[in-house]
């Protein structure tokens, strides 16, 4: 059912654990649904330049938080902004359809970190893009 | 990983098909292969093979020969005692009573039922998954047809007071229909003393092979066909009889039910014991289902803080086969409609493990289980929020 | 008697499973034998095997793996096909048109149909029994909504002219479904050159194990399911997969299509060597169905004077395993609708008999049927008064 | 399917056979439900001294018949009228219960060819019992 490199994710995450004195902290998801993820960010000068994520949910739910963190690790905020589920999913090889909101969720994830630091920092957030699949924030837990 | 331990804790799932088993199938297929509806010795003999499995079918379940009718599984003998007696019984009522936690082959089939017009009662369980006698009671009215109650269910291993529904079903004249699927080979039963009307079974479930089960129908029930063609099953369910199947599955329900209460009761002391460790040495574990009117192999639990479908990957990864209610694991995207009916909330669901012991299981297997187990879930629990902030939570207070 | 030769010539009611079938399956009873719904490596190995027999049966007709459901055999495939598409345009329209010569499989289901309100029209088919296409296009009405038409007849043999019916029903938009049981392994199909939008097929019809068939459903067909009940069969067929007879399947419609038509043409060789000597040099025979398009293996003769059940007895004697289209071989009570349908008095369709050669039949098994046969023919003949009578006459007349 | 008393007299029928002389001969059955039963009776002093058939039909018409014949030989009239369809069929061990019309041919053949015989000597002919099973009479082939 999952690819080599979700199981690999999932077996072996990157990043795992919490950044007591993050810059940035996003959680998405939902108990009811069965998945949470939350997002911690160290940021220097734009950087990011540590991140760490707690994911309550299933193997492709881990996978796509390690995925997500690794992917965005020493990116600067715009570029880390910019990956999207879909690059998330593909670094894995792939998710089943059924799976593919764990992808979203992690996109999510990141953008409310980035954004919660923003916020922190006196900036506006910025806003997701049009057309954005939603996680479960419909209240529903299907995607 | 070559020589790695595996242990399969799935049995509710499916079982091995018995060796010897296999052995009494294997010469219908490329010898005996006559088909039972010919005329010549070959066809004769394929027709003798299946009316004895009849009669080993009958005899496990206390029914006639004549009352049992072969089918491709369990899914097939639910969807045709509810639909066949719902349509032949139409003119006398519409109303069918079954309960909130039936196996899907019986709940998507009242569904159907009801988008064809008739009228469905789903009971309520209580946190134990029993149905409340009382509460059938009052549900009975004019127009019931039939009522549908598992006899053991699949997830949570619940026996329902089959003998009282069956009771009150008679003195009704009420057809009483039961999936006694997971029931059969697990707990005798006698069809006459418990005034089952229906009753389906599947023989992968007790060592037999897939894809062949069987409906009990009493004589005198009016049943309309499902399967339409052939004169096979004296008239009543066509096709082509599956031969080494239905041969498999009498040699399995004969073996079965011969060893049946010492077998039944080495599985529930192998299944206590692993339950008290999980209950007793994992905290913040709860078990679901009622403690002792349970099949005697199934476990299920459920573990705060962490998702059922990570639980079996890790278990996976470990050789245990075993599953869980999660919404997350593949099929289904709701978590189990069982355990919400029992009282769970979502959470709690998605955080459920289903272990269901088998003939084969051993207490080596058991502590390779609970040791894998504890491992897997203190690994999730390092790695999930909710555990996190009940940590902190805690440390707040002490 | 007891190294008394004995001779299979009764193919088209079933086939011993190709050893090599049975050897394919044997791993997926007591080894791999998990669940395909399960998460687990034993439940991926399973679900990876039947992927796997899906991908050889869309192969086999030119279909795509998704357009593939695995059921019980060709009865089930029928009725869902037939009542599957029937509710799910019931808005669209409640004709359907069938022809006079379907399997029970069909005709009983399309019986079903007719009282749940649907209309069908049986077309009928002329003396060789072939549908004529004229008919079907002016049976077709603004309401019809399915064409159901055998690719080729179980007992006489006749194959249909499938083409033009896919052409007929794709240019009115009317889906075309056939019941392809008996034609698979013996003629060459593809799908979408014939347009043929569902297509029924039974494994123990091509030497498969029994109990296990298929339903190809062309991608956008509209169909209701049939069985209802877990997620299998992507949410369309519930039941935990018989994954043996899956692989079995498989394996099975892999190799009888790899060499289709060298088969074909020795079966065809040998059973008009077969054929011609019964009709030369038994008198007052004749044959049933179409002389050259009809399934290879098929021989339908009729005998004037004598009753097919006794000849298959005497025949069944000398260990001779063969059909008959009188009412009296067990099963059903009237002689054979497919034989009165084309233009057969009762009396000679109670002399039939059909001899179906397969794949292991010999010039050795020709002689040795046709020495019985003809000594049978005689002795029945002997006591028979209809043949006193015509001697009579034809003394009297010399 | 068949009892090993059914196929003894089905592969090795008693009285097969025409007498061209018969004082008495009964036709039954009807060609288009796949079955007729001839009897031939040669009656001496009452007596049935020989009896012959010929049939068309099943494995059942043939046995019934051959049982049928031996059942009266050397019978009086009297006691070959008694002789039942149910006599047939346990002298036979049985018979399918679809195949139980296969005795009552028998049975009526019997009847007939002895009426036949009766008319011939100028004898009323005797009459059938009410609430007689008839094979074919009523003009289909199911009983
Ligand atoms: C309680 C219950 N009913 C019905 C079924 C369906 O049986 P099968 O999958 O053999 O069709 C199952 C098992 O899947 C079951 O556990
Ligand atoms: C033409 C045809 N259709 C359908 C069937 C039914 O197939 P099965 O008996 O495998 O269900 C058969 C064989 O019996 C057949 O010959």
């Amino acid at each position: 059912m999952y690819s080599e490199k979700v199981m690999d994710h999932f077996m072996n995450p990157r990043n795992q654990g919490e950044i007591t004195d993050a810059d940035g902290v996003g959680e998405v998801g939902n108990p009811t649904c069965g998945d949470i993820m939350r997002i911690f960010l160290s940021v220097k000068e734009n950087i990011i330049t540590d991140v760490k994520f707690q994911t309550f949910g299933c193997g492709a739910a881990v996978a796509s938080s390690s995925m997500a963190t690794e992917l965005i690790k020493g990116k600067t905020l715009e570029e880390a902004w910019e990956v999207s589920n879909k690059a998330v999913a593909e670094a894995l090889e792939g998710l089943p359809p059924i799976k593919m909101h764990c992808s979203v969720l992690a996109e999510e994830g990141i953008h409310k970190a980035i954004n919660d630091y923003r916020i922190k920092q006196g900036l506006p957030p910025w806003e997701e893009k049009a057309g954005h699949h939603h996680g479960h924030d419909d209240g529903t837990c299907e995607t | 990983m070559a020589n790695q331990k595996s242990v399969y804790m799935d049995h509710s799932a499916t079982t091995a098909t018995d060796p010897e088993v296999v052995q009494a199938m294997i010469p219908w297929f490329s010898n005996q292969y006559g088909n039972p509806s010919s005329l010549y010795k070959l066809a004769r003999e394929s027709k003798t093979a299946i009316e004895n499995a009849r009669s080993k079918v009958a005899t496990a379940i206390g029914a006639k020969p004549e009352e049992i009718f072969f089918t491709s599984g369990g899914t097939e003998s639910d969807n045709w005692a509810l639909i066949g007696t719902a349509f032949a019984l139409r003119k006398k009522g519409n109303h069918i009573i079954t309960s909130g936690i039936e196996h899907h082959a019986i709940q998507h089939t009242c569904e159907y039922l009801e988008k064809q017009g008739f009228s469905v009662t789903y009971l309520p369980v209580d946190e134990s998954g029993k149905i409340r006698t009382a509460d059938l009671k009052s549900a009975i009215t004019d127009g019931t047809i039939l009522v549908s109650v598992m006899f053991a269910n699949n997830e949570i291993g619940t026996i329902q007071p089959v003998k009282e529904i069956g009771k009150i079903c008679r003195e009704k004249g009420i057809l009483f229909h039961t999936d006694a699927v997971q029931a059969i080979g697990n707990i005798p039963i006698d069809v006459g003393d418990l005034n089952i009307d229906l009753l389906s079974l599947s023989s992968h479930k007790f060592y037999g092979p897939k894809g062949t089960g069987a409906l009990f129908i009493r004589k005198g029930v009016r049943i309309d066909n499902y399967i339409h063609g052939g004169g096979q099953e004296r008239r009543k369910r066509a096709g082509t009889e599956n031969v080494p199947g239905i041969v498999g599955l009498g040699t399995a329900i004969e073996k079965v039910t011969r060893n049946l209460e010492d077998n039944s009761n080495r599985i529930r002391v192998l299944r206590d014991r692993l339950l008290d460790r999980i209950l007793s040495e994992i905290p913040h574990t709860r078990l679901n289902g009622h403690r002792t009117d349970r099949l005697a192999g199934n476990i299920n639990v459920s573990f705060e803080f962490i998702e059922g479908e990570s639980l079996l990957l890790l278990l996976d990864h470990a050789g245990i086969a075993a599953s869980t209610g999660s919404a997350c694991s593949s099929g289904s995207l709701e978590p189990s409609h069982v355990l919400l009916a029992i009282g769970l909330r979502a959470e709690i669901a998605h955080g459920s493990l289903r272990l269901t012991l088998g003939r084969e299981n051993t207490e080596e297997d058991n502590e390779y289980v609970f040791a894998e187990l504890k491992k897997a879930v203190e690994r999730l629990r390092a790695m999930s929020p909710l555990y996190a902030d009940y940590l902190k939570k805690r440390s707040r207070h002490v």
